[in-house]
């Protein structure tokens, strides 16, 4: 018998705890291979209100068992996501939430509400951690009150799914997390990259145009879990774990360490199956166990 | 696009540290077009995939040819036949022709010449007078395997060839196809505006969803070279903005 | 011709840039198959002024690319360093700085006291960032006041060359390089290891007693490159590079974001000819790239 | 010490899964001693070096048993003869053996039985009769090759000797050595104080310098497994301190 996958992250129900992260899954319509069936929910490429270009090349640069970005958030803006890609969602069979970004917490509200109510969007997860565009980003999520002060713009323009994306490059993610929590989010996704620079030996100078750009892979990893860790110990909302998972084991790693639900990114760059992968090895784990149900799977999570 | 894993059938060498690697990939050897391209992954091989351009096909076997230039080729490079490769592709977007072109140029700088025999295929289908010309900097990296009706050389020391470039040697045509480091290409853009060429950047997905990829457009903004490209019209591109010191770039 | 590789970090002339990191040779004394030659510095292992017996096994855990260790400082205490190291080290033609701990400030100054003027100690390295003590350790290197307040405490006590090691546990380095420059730290040493978890999935806990470690290795080298790098651009005396350098490749990406010198670590582990690996790469770049001494290598070191 | 790169010269199967790979590393098989371990390494293997006790020495090649337990074992008994292996030993301190020891006990649980074919050597050299107690799963996981004046095998399902652990089946001596799960060694620690056993931790240098490798003593603190040790008093070791579930610890 396979054991029931699905978990709630809010008051969202998901058939599974699988999803694909933001930016590594495009708006879902170019994505290989697909396979829906273990797809919890889809988070699209992160947007702002206008569009952007992004960033010059080089975008990215390979490090040991991960890989810097500096895509610079390029988008089409809100207008032409409710014109070409929502109408698709609308016809998917599992949640797409948009990532969402701006420079002001006005601007956060702004976009929330020009999204709220487009028929295929189901939520909105607020990036308050993109380390690669020149203002903004970063600022929100190192911040409490800022974090807190975006978070409350976008929950009081929706009444939709708000999930606030964390970053890592902070000395204690609990009292981010908290003050996200208190400000009204449904629930945490941690984390986002680390930030990084890689130096080229013929120009003297660093490999991405954007001298820095954002960590991701199985590098990070031990480091991921460790601030999802501390941000479910932090708070009672949900948290979504995110950082170097490739395999099932990577994935159940955050679940024991108090996540509930997992999304995977850089590994599908990979491996294009890889949430497939992940999903059905999560099921096959629990199930050698004897698990009948993912909310049966034991958890460490001390509360302080 | 298929994911394959796929045995390595076959290695030769066709220049100084120059090698050709076959595989048996039937659903990609039998729907490749000349100029697309495999994204390549192994086991304990590095984090990301390597794309590397179609070579030949054989409608089972596909061919990619290579030097080890860094970690990645230097591993693909020691693997033995019977091993299995990961193939995702084909990828992108290929060469265009044009029914009643009558002739054509291909250009080749070095590595360049990875999609060259599927195009002199093609050209010929098309029907058009194959010209193949092929720099590299001296006689000994000269690709052995080169097609067409009438074949070029050019070396950067004269010891094969005309001496200087690929595109200086190339005679005018009315379809233009390059490949090579992109400072090449980009003079290969002032000459034929129109010529279609195949770029390199680095590649995080080689599918289009990561963005990595970026081509810098004469209008403005960017596109995915692995989606849009790695074919473009050579005046599309805003040659200035392409990074041309890629550390895998291949020489000319 | 061998181009000079002698560097000065404050007014510590240095054969090489290439230098022993804590906690990963020992007291220099078991190394095997050391080539002295190449060595600039060695750090010795983190002491406390007091015997401490260290955290319980499971101590390590590997994890893609890296490693997370809770070693806990186990240590033998200032006198057994005094009488059984130090005398070793009087005869040897590099110098041995010794890494301290301690669990306030007043106990920082008080080993540093202890130790200065025994022959054979050439200097502190002021451990403000192991992740690895229950008190203490991290709380130093997060705080600039805190920080700040160490260095004088130790700078009080000695005449020696003392370096602050920064902690990468923070949201700007530069804010604490710049205050314990202040307090007369001679150079900065960044970083030390990131906080990592990683979670057993038979036990469902965390594989490592202490639950947590520090994660070193080739994984954490892009953030190290930037972190030493906003490190070097935030202060004027001399910062050395720490944090996965296997390679001459690796080392150098530092020098040129601005490092005086580097410190391999874990690579010692892997290889043990690994510093004079990297010693000989360095000389052999230069050499071939026509400079006649490491202080001719272009730098990447934009000021704001 | 040495620092070697070690060409595979052979390997052959020695129960269910767990086979015997030689590697020719004369510097170290000329000084190697029983119940020491070489910690290996090779290129794109995982971060750190994997510690294996030294099984047999010709003095010239040496061989490790092992079974793929995970990605470095799987990675390692995937290569060819002829590839190489960086070989860092010998390490450790190796078993004791008193002249004019008459009888000894080897006791080897599962892969524990990797020191022993050299403790079974230098026994007999050191006089003494030795009886060897191999104890795995089942028949089909016991090692094939044992050696002394007296074999005797136990089995959890009894379908090959003693049903029941090695230690059960051990006869009493004066000098008793084991090697296998920390768990058996504990049982073995019980019953004979004196004896000598070969712990197993995870290691990071194998050299002494990380600290990594704590074994908790009876007398508190911590010493070195790949320094102080493998080899112990069983009496001298905080049995209940010592992990005794790593991923990677043997079967009995
Ligand atoms: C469409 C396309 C077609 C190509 N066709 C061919 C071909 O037919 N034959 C051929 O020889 N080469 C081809 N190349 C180039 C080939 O992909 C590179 O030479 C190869 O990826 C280098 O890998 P490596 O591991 O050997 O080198 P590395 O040592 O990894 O590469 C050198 C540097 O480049 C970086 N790097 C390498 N790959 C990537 C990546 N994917 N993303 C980000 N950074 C990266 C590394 O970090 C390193 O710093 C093609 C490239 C593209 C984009
Ligand atoms: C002194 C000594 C002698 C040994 N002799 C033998 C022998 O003769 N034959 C034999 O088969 N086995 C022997 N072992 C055990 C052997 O070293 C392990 O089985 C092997 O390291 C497992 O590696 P792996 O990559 O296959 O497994 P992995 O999948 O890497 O190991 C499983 C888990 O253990 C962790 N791990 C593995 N190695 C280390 C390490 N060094 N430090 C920290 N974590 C680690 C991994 O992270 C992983 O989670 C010996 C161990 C010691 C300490
Ligand atoms: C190329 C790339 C683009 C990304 N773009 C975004 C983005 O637009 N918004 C966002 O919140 N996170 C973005 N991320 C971060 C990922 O969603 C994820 O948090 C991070 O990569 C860590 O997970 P991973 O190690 O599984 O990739 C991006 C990551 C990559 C690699
Ligand atoms: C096993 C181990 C023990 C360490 N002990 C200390 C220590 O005692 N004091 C200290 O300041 N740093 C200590 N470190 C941190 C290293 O000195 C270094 O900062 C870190 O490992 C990053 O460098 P690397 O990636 O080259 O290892 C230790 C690291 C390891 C792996
Ligand atoms: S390589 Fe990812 S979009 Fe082109
Ligand atoms: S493994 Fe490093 S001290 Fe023993």
């Amino acid at each position: 018998m396979t054991p029931d996958m699905s978990v709630e992250v809010g008051a969202l129900q998901l058939r599974g705890p699988v999803l694909a992260a933001s930016g590594t899954f495009g708006y879902g319509t170019e994505v290989p291979l697909l396979e829906r069936r273990a797809l919890g929910a889809m988070v699209s490429k992160g947007i702002f209100l206008r569009p952007r270009e992004g960033t010059a090349p080089p975008r990215i640069a390979e490090t040991p068992s991960g890989m810097l970005n500096a895509i610079g958030l390029q988008g089409p803006g809100a207008d032409a996501l409710v014109r070409d890609y929502a109408p698709k969602w609308a016809g998917w069979d599992f949640p797409v939430l948009v990532n969402i970004n701006a420079e002001s917490a006005s601007e956060y509200g702004e976009l929330a509400a020009r999204l709220d109510g487009v028929p295929g969007i189901a939520g909105f997860e607020i990036n308050i951690s993109c380390p690669n565009v020149e203002q903004g980003g970063l600022y929100f999520g190192n911040d409490p009150r800022a974090a807190a002060a975006v978070t409350e713009a976008v929950r009081g323009r929706t009444k939709l799914p708000v999930w606030v994306k964390l970053t890592p490059m902070v000395s204690d993610i609990g009292v981010i997390a908290r003050a996200v929590e208190s400000a009204g989010a449904d629930a945490l996704c941690a984390i986002n990259t680390f930030v990084g620079m890689s130096i080229d030996l013929n120009s003297y100078g660093p490999r991405l145009s954007f001298r820095t750009g954002g960590l991701s892979g199985p590098a990070i990893r031990p480091l991921a879990v460790h601030l999802a860790h501390q941000a479910a110990r932090a708070v009672h909302i949900p948290v979504i774990g995110i950082g170097g998972i490739s395999s099932a084991e990577d994935a159940l790693e955050f679940l024991v360490a108090g996540c509930t639900a997992v999304q995977v990114g850089t590994a599908t760059f990979v491996n294009p199956k890889a949430i497939a992968e992940v999903h059905d090895g999560v099921a096959a784990f629990l199930e050698a166990k004897g698990f009948s149900s993912l909310a049966h799977l034991p958890r460490y999570l001390p509360r302080d | 696009m298929f994911l394959l894993d796929a045995p390595i059938t076959g290695r030769r060498q066709v220049a100084r540290g120059m090698f050709v690697i076959g595989m048996q990939a039937p659903e990609i050897a039998s729907t490749v077009r000349a100029g697309q391209f495999v994204n390549l992954g192994w086991s304990a091989g590095p984090l990301l995939r390597r794309p590397f351009s179609v070579y030949r096909s054989d409608g089972v076997h596909i061919e990619v040819v290579l030097k080890a230039v860094g970690e990645g080729t230097r591993q693909l490079l020691a693997m033995d036949v019977g091993e299995h490769i990961s193939c995702l592709g084909p990828l992108g977007h290929g060469f265009e022709f044009g029914a009643g072109t009558r002739t054509a140029v291909l250009i080749s700088g070095g590595l360049g010449v990875a999609p060259m025999p599927l195009a002199a295929r093609d050209a010929r289908q098309a029907g058009a007078r194959v010209t193949w010309v092929h720099g590299a900097r001296t006689a000994v990296e000269l690709c052995s395997e080169t097609e067409g009706d009438e074949i070029l050389w050019a070396t950067d020391d004269g010891s094969e060839g005309a001496r200087g470039t690929a595109v200086a040697a190339s005679p005018d045509a009315e379809l233009v196809l390059a490949c090579g480091p992109n400072r090449m290409l980009a003079a290969v853009a002032e000459r034929w505006p129109e010529a279609q060429v195949a770029v390199e950047t680095y590649m995080g997905c080689g599918t289009g969803v990561c963005l990595g990829c970026a081509v810098p457009l004469q209008r403005g903004g960017y596109d995915r070279a692995c989606r849009e490209g790695p074919v473009y019209r050579a005046a599309d591109i805003d040659w200035g903005a392409l990074p041309s010191h890629l550390a895998y770039a291949v020489t000319a």
